[in-house]
């Protein structure tokens, strides 16, 4: 149970939960993948820090988990309370072609449209996760349904309209125009790192502040541990899953537009979404419970270990899917829960008390709503 | 017709069993004769569903050996237990809701037919079972969708399916009222006479004494006392429990009603039909009815938690129809649920966070709009304080607590809102005898210090022994209302079983009091000593 | 000519994948499992099948292989949520991301070719003729000719229907899905029979993985599964987890998309046909959810 | 042989000190011309006696991050391939005006004096293509697969259907695209598309359907239709059923490319068409006898396109370029 405790000794919890074992199984595990094509682990695990931390690294790090993090404190957003957001790409993506279209279009000076490309983008990724919403309030489908599945038709018309109206007519992709000069958000020096991770760390801030210090936070966590205590208690479940899912919504959408207001400054079909950073953020999230600093490490430590995997394959021989592997090892044993001391645990407790995150799965049997 | 063999059908000797930190049994000896009607009682944590269990093969014992029919047994798992001839109605029921009761009924030992269910044929076993018993089921009717009282004879026909000679049941009136308590001891001792042993847990003195032949009374794990029946008191039982003198079923002084604090005029919704009440301040006004009148339905709609068809709800003098359970709350309304493990508390949440609910706009939160932790923990410190809540500490999660003290916890969230209103459900279902008397005495104070109180229980003396005026429900209505004086069990019992109302076109076709339909038509009169405690006579 | 037998056959084919694998969802959800890693147990049962077809040069080996493969493969899930009681989300997700991962580096590392591995030599499954029915007008030549084990779906609907609603077996795991406490106590494990059920859709899915691999195309390509475990997924929530209502469901899609290619050579254009199928989805739980909500009175609120 | 279109660190001796990095957009056999332009900037470093390294992209992400991690390991030329790079080259290149880019299939929109291209002219050769279908079709269908809706795929779809009118002047046509969760690699999806474009009677497809491919193949295999491969030559997938190929000489770009800039002619912009060998059909080149490719039996289609690529060579013919 990863509940954040309000007695705070974060290096405790930490050390006292199960990633350290699932980080040291995972390695093994990679290490044993590692001897058994022949390569030098030694190697190959240094050349994933090097990359991901090294002085050329750290940037491409940062400005991978850019989305990672965003996405993730995205989704741990209505995951606290329970609900699980899966149309996270289609809510980035029409954020992303939303503020593409107000970047072309918009007739103002630069100053004043990068803002505005800000705020279309999260407009556009609000509202159509509140459709998702209101699905499951006035029609009773579940919102894990209904937001993968209205994910899917977001995604082809952001495509159709980069590769029609929008289109670069100078380029064989499928791409819209470059955004005018300017309209862009300030990168940190020669680096790929735009204000977009300060945009995306100030979410997870506000994210964590709400989330500890005020009642809405604390309304959001009892809702995601019992929802039915929520409503008895007076907590509009409806309305909070609305709001919820529209500021997740929101934030999946500012994600979008910060990718499309950072370097080639347009929106590509199909590259916001194709290194599958929804499933990251979404992992990172469920396996922090939503708890917000958890959530931005776990999508932090995805981030840099896709980046040093990467130099591990320049490096050395190895493929970079050896990171996959490893980040999914490291998902598993950490959904397991795998510690040493849990085996104690679960014998002496037969139910199980680590039910925190409260992942709403919909029933699927119509028996099962009766009650 | 009982014939007394030499060996016991059950024996227990120096039972002992240990959890981390609790030794829930400490050598406890148990022998139960066969034919006879066993009662094991004691407070919350004793260990008498450890025992159980332990009977049932879901435990293993420490050490000590189990004795069935004066052979020595030892269960792996509950299915060992129940080709053994053993069964077991758990605290809670133990049935699959979207099953039909047939299925519920054969599961596990289904008959077959080319390798598949027998659905005809669990149908008929079950009708078979149910008429010959006397428990009135429809085979083909979804669990789910009765009322408990049928889910409890459910529960007994799967015993009896398996050809159970050993029938122990966990609490299993904890949610009957008393008529449906009466028709399930009828059942018991039928069964008890046909030669079949029946092992009860119960913290009711009154079914105690009505209905078993011995009782052993365990405290902190060791036996207390072995006592028949016939030969004690509820009082002499009660020491056993707590270790001293307890002052059972007490009729606590009335208060002064001031003014209308909850006002319900011709409310009607699904279930509930024309209902008009008030509550005034300084007074408790308890709802008497057999489960399934209507009660839910009118807690939950003045609680906002179900939306008013016609009619009109004010609380404390501000009409809240239309309004939401926050609007409500926010009139003056506080609320203890019936159901505190899934709806009063978050299980998993500690004690502290679930102590600030509702208090987190008000009283926590600061002037800038946050909430913060200190005041979370030292307003929980305060309440787990002030109610003896029994918590090692105010972070540890609510789930761990005792039902006993997991209903303190409700209750003393809700009286500290200090709401004009208190709507209570079922305050002491599940509560030890020690825990029950604390409860009523904080619920009078509240009322003593003006404040109004709407109280439903199905249990009549506690009705009785709290409310200043008392209505009994019937099928959606209130069928009548007393003063506390004019509130004797009889004339209660005959109102809850649809004596009091005019007969009404189609009579009792509603699902819930089927029992009561039973018993007015037996007998009325009989009915109605059963249903009062001898204890409470002698005062 | 819109809706001929050859659309038919196509959509028939293109669901057979996606059949085998929301049976293995249904079953799951019967036994109270929320599975959401079918993708990447029906991707672990491509590569076996490609693998083992080719290095045996028998596709019914391949066959066997990928259904034993994807079985031990979903014992993450079992071992993590059965025992470990660790979170079923998570570890369905987690599941998907391995295989992806795992089948790539498997494929470098087995064939030294990233990708797709695609040989002439590579037996697929072979397609059977139906007698008596291939001859039949416009049902035929849909019906007939398809891979055996596009048949045994057809078949494995109605035998998950029994097995599930008539079967003491499929009582005692919706009994276990719905309340396992109430399971135990009358001597049903419910952790065998999760796992059972967990083994079962491994199993399904690892045949679904062999039929998209040497059935449907012969040949593995990274990530070849392409979404159609999500679309499992779906078809065992708007099939409610009945077999014929998966089976329904899946038809529903399959054919949705099937009708989205002929509608790509009408003029239409791609997006519209690629959204289509998930569009008539979402109608069809808005109706069904609709519909239900309508027998089931107020009160309920989920 | 994956290890060969793997990075091969150090490849060669490496003896005159100069070091090329190529990077490509995708994992290396996602598209069987990368393993074309691995194989040119081997040739190349053979040729050089230089040493290089081949960094392979996923997404947009990593193909920033290899670019910039092959700038910082500043080799002699940095070969980008594929479209995706034209604006990661633009920005490189202006930030660093000292390193030579070769960019190929694209170009940056302005010209930079260290970046040179190297474009190709798919269409004609895929137009070639289209007249051998407008040859041998009995049906007087024909049809493509194309991975997306996108220009760079019209390519192979729009000059097929206009060869096989010129060759067969009521030739009807129709394209299908893969689309779907993961256009790239759904050979099953590919092969529901090639399927229905058959049973609506066409009887040559053009596949470029990348992972696709085989998938169109099966489909055609099946139903004794006919297809047509692109980048290699796939006859050998289906014998039988691929007709011909539109092969496109990545590796020739790519070498020759390499060549110019270390002449030290840079910021050009080299087309490669028929004319310059950059684009044929396999039917075209020497060895068609052996290369399992239908066309081989089909002497006197070759003649006929053969005398096409003549009009196109000299520019008698020109072939639209639908992506222009
Ligand atoms: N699974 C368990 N793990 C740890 N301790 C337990 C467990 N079950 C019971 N206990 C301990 O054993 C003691 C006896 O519990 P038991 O449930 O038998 O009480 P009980 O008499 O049935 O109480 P009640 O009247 O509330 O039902 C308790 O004090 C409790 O702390
Ligand atoms: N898994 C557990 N670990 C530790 N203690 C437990 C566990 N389960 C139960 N207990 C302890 O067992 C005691 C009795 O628990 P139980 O759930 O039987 O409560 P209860 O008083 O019987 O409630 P109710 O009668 O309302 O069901 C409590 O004191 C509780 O702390
Ligand atoms: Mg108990
Ligand atoms: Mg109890």
């Amino acid at each position: 149970m990863a509940t954040e405790s309000p007695n705070p000794s974060p290096f405790g919890r930490v050390l006292r939960s199960p990633v350290p074992f699932s980080v040291l199984g995972a390695l093994v595990v990679g290490t044993l993948f590692l001897l058994a094509t022949g390569s030098d682990p030694v190697t190959a695990y240094g050349a994933v820090v090097e990359g991901a931390f090294g002085a050329d690294g750290i940037g491409s790090t940062l400005s991978s988990s850019t989305a990672v993090i965003g996405l993730a404190v995205a989704l741990a957003i209505p995951l606290r309370a329970g609900l699980i957001n899966l149309g996270g790409d289609g809510q980035m993506v029409l954020g992303g072609i939303t503020a593409a279209a107000v970047g072309l279009y918009a007739p103002l000076p630069a100053v004043l449209t990068v803002p505005l490309c800000l705020l279309a983008g999260m407009a556009a990724g609000a509202a159509y996760a509140a459709l998702a919403a209101v699905c499951q309030n006035r029609f009773g489908v579940p919102l894990l349904v209904t937001s993968l599945l209205l994910s899917y038709p977001a995604v082809s018309f952001a495509s159709y309209l980069a590769r029609y109206p929008l289109k670069d007519p100078a380029s064989s992709l499928p791409q819209t125009r470059r955004l005018p000069a300017g309209v862009a958000l300030p990168e940190f020096g020669t680096s790929t790192v735009t204000l977009g991770l300060v945009l995306v760390a100030a979410v997870a801030a506000a994210f964590y502040f709400v989330d500890t210090r005020t009642p809405a936070g604390y309304e959001i966590r009892m809702t995601g541990l019992n929802s039915r205590f929520a409503s008895y208690a007076g907590i509009d479940r409806p309305r909070l899953t609305l709001r919820l899912m529209a500021v997740s919504g929101a934030v999946a959408g500012l994600v979008g537009a910060v990718g499309v207001l950072a370097f080639p400054f347009r929106f590509t079909d199909g590259s916001l979404t194709a290194s599958g950073d929804t499933w990251t953020g979404l992992m990172a999230a469920l396996l922090a419970s939503a708890a917000p600093v958890g959530t931005a490490l776990a999508a932090l430590f995805f981030a840099a270990l896709k980046v040093g995997g990467l130099n591990m394959e320049r490096v050395t021989e190895v493929p970079s899917e050896l990171t996959d592997i490893l980040q999914a090892i490291v998902i598993v044993f950490l959904a397991a829960r795998f510690t040493l001391k849990r085996r104690r645990r679960a014998a002496s407790s037969p139910e199980s008390p680590a039910q925190a995150p409260t992942p709403a799965v919909p029933a699927a049997a119509p028996e099962k709503e009766t009650a | 017709m009982t014939p007394r063999p030499e060996s016991p059908a059950v024996e227990m000797r120096g039972i002992v069993k240990a959890f981390p930190g609790v030794v829930a049994n400490d050598h406890v000896d148990l022998t139960v004769r066969r034919g006879e009607i066993h009662a094991l009682m004691g407070e919350n944590g004793a260990g008498k569903s450890t025992l159980m269990s332990v009977l049932y093969g879901m435990e293993r014992p420490d050490s000590g050996t189990v004795l069935l029919h004066g052979r020595e047994v030892s269960f792996a798992d509950p299915s060992r237990a129940i080709a053994a001839g053993l069964g077991m109605v758990h605290q809670s029921f133990k049935l699959f809701p979207s099953l039909t009761v047939a299925e519920n009924v054969v599961y596990r030992a289904e008959p077959r037919r080319f390798g598949l269910v027998d659905r005809a044929a669990a149908r008929r076993r079950t009708a078979e079972l149910a008429a010959e018993h006397g428990l009135d089921v429809d085979p083909d009717a979804r669990v789910g969708d009765l009322p408990v009282g049928v889910r409890q004879r459910v529960e007994i026909l799967k015993l009896l399916h398996r050809g159970a000679q050993v029938l122990i049941l966990d609490e299993p009136t904890a949610v009957l009222t008393p008529a449906e308590a009466d028709s399930l001891f009828a059942v018991l001792r039928g069964l008890a006479d046909q030669g079949r042993t029946v092992l009860l847990v119960t913290h009711k003195l009154r079914e105690v004494l009505e209905g078993s032949d011995n009782v052993t009374v365990l405290r902190d794990g060791r036996v207390a006392a072995r006592l028949r029946t016939a030969a004690t008191t509820a009082e002499e039982i009660a020491a056993a429990m707590t270790g001293r003198d307890v002052e059972l079923d007490r009729m606590h002084p009335g208060g002064t009603p001031g003014e209308e604090v909850l006002t319900v005029r011709n409310l009607s919704l699904p279930g509930l039909t024309d209902v008009s009440l008030s509550v005034r301040a300084g007074e408790i006004v308890g709802v008497a009815g057999v489960a399934g009148n209507g009660q839910g339905e009118l807690v939950e709609a003045l609680a906002g938690l179900r939306p008013a068809v016609s009619g009109e709800v004010r609380v404390a003098g501000r009409e809240v129809t239309g309004a939401t359970a926050a609007e409500r709350r926010a009139a003056g309304l506080a609320y203890v649920p019936e159901d505190r493990g899934e709806v009063g508390t978050a299980r998993a949440a500690s004690v502290a966070e679930n102590l600030a609910m509702g208090h987190h706009r008000k009283g926590l939160r600061s002037r800038r709009g946050l909430l913060p932790g200190a005041a979370v923990r030292s307003h929980a410190m305060e309440l787990i304080e002030r109610f003896g809540i029994k918590a090692s500490s105010p972070e540890i999660p609510a789930g761990a607590l005792s039902g006993g003290n997991l209903q303190k916890l409700v209750i003393g969230r809700e009286l500290a809102h200090e709401a004009p209103l208190l709507i209570v459900e079922q305050p002491t279902r599940g509560v030890d005898i020690g825990a029950i008397e604390n409860i009523h005495r904080q619920l009078v104070a509240y009322r003593d210090a003006g404040h109004a109180v709407l109280l439903v229980s199905a249990e009549l003396s506690e009705i009785r022994g709290l409310s200043d005026r008392v209505l009994v429900m019937y099928e959606g209505r209130i069928a009548a209302e007393y003063d506390r004086e004019a509130a004797d069990e009889r004339t209660l019992g005959l109102a809850m079983a649809g004596g009091a109302a005019p007969p009404s076109g189609g009579g009792s076709g509603a699902s819930g009091p089927r029992p009561g339909e039973e018993s007015t038509a037996s007998a009325p009169a009989a009915s109605v000593p059963a249903a009062s405690v001898p204890a409470q006579e002698k005062r | 000519m819109f809706l001929d037998s050859d659309l038919l056959f196509s959509a028939l084919r293109a669901l057979t994948p996606i059949l085998l694998a929301a049976l293995g969802g249904a079953i799951c959800e019967r036994a109270g499992v929320f599975m959401i890693g079918l993708e990447g147990m029906m991707l672990m049962g491509c590569f076996t099948a490609v693998t083992v077809s080719w290095f045996s040069g028998s596709p019914w080996l391949g066959v066997l292989v990928a259904a034993l493969a994807a079985a031990a493969y979903s014992l993450i899930l079992a071992v993590g949520t059965v025992t470990l009681k660790g979170d079923a989300v998570v570890l369905g997700v987690a599941m998907n991301l391995l295989a992806v991962g795992l089948t790539g580096f498997l494929l470098r590392t087995t064939f030294g070719v990233q990708g797709t591995f695609d040989d002439p030599a590579l037996a697929g499954l072979g397609t059977v003729d139906l007698p008596g029915i291939a001859s039949i007008p416009f049902v035929g030549p849909a019906l007939s000719g398809h891979s055996a084990l596009v048949y045994f779906s057809w078949i494995a609907v109605p035998v998950a229907a029994v097995l599930l609603f008539r079967h003491p077996w499929g009582l005692r795991l919706r009994g276990v899905g719905e309340t396992p406490d109430a399971a135990a106590t009358l001597g049903v494990s419910p952790a065998r029979y999760k796992y059972a059920a967990i083994l079962v859709s491994g199993v399904l899915c690892g045949l679904a993985g062999a039929q998209l691999a040497l059935g449907n195309v012969t040949l593995f390509s990274e990530n070849m599964t392409a979404g159609r475990g999500w679309i499992a997924v779906v078809a065992v929530m708007l099939g409610r987890a009945a077999p014929v209502g998966v089976l329904l469901a899946g038809l529903l899609f399959g054919i949705a998309e099937a009708a989205g290619f002929r509608l790509q050579g009408l003029g239409l254009p791609q997006q519209a046909t690629d959204a289509a199928p998930y569009a008539v989805t979402l109608v069809a739980l808005f109706l069904t959810t609709a519909k239900r909500r309508r027998r089931t009175p107020a009160g309920a609120s989920a | 042989n994956a290890s060969a279109s793997k990075s091969d660190p150090a490849s060669g001796s490496a003896g005159s000190g100069k070091s090329f990095v190529l990077v490509t957009p995708d994992a290396v056999a996602q598209n069987e011309f990368l393993k074309l332009a691995v194989a040119g900037v081997k040739s190349a470093a053979k040729a050089h006696d230089a040493s290089s390294k081949v960094y392979e992209s996923t997404d947009d992400a990593s193909r920033q991050q290899n670019v910039k991690a092959a700038v910082n390991a500043s080799p002699d030329v940095i070969v980008l391939i594929g479209f995706e790079f034209a604006d990661l080259a633009a920005q490189q290149a202006e930030a660093g005006p000292d390193q030579q880019f070769l960019l190929v299939d694209s170009c940056t929109t302005k010209t930079y004096e260290n970046v040179t291209c190297a474009t190709f002219r798919e269409q004609e050769a895929v137009y070639l293509a289209g007249a051998e279908a407008g040859l041998l079709s009995e049906s007087g269908k024909v049809g493509a697969v194309d991975v997306l809706d996108t220009p760079q795929f019209r390519r192979y779809s729009e000059p097929f259907a206009a060869g096989a009118k010129k060759t067969a002047s009521g030739t009807k046509s129709t394209t299908r695209f893969v689309g779907g969760d993961s256009p790239f690699n759904d050979a099953a999806r590919a092969k529901e598309q090639a399927s229905s474009l058959i049973s609506g009677g066409v009887d040559h497809i053009m596949a470029a359907a990348a992972a696709g491919n085989y998938g169109v193949f099966e489909a055609a295999q099946a139903k004794g239709a006919f297809a047509y491969g692109v980048d290699v030559n796939q006859c050998s997938a289906a014998e039988g059923t691929v007709v011909d190929n539109v092969v496109k000489r990545t590796d020739v770009a790519v070498e020759k490319g390499i060549g110019t800039i270390l002449s030290g002619t840079t910021g050009r912009t080299v087309s490669y068409g028929l004319k310059e060998g950059g684009m044929s059909l396999t039917g075209l080149e020497d060895g068609v006898a052996d290369s399992g490719c239908v066309i081989a039996e089909h002497t006197d289609v070759i003649a006929e396109v053969e005398k096409l690529r003549e009009q196109i060579v000299t520019g008698k013919l020109t072939v639209d370029d639908p992506a222009a």
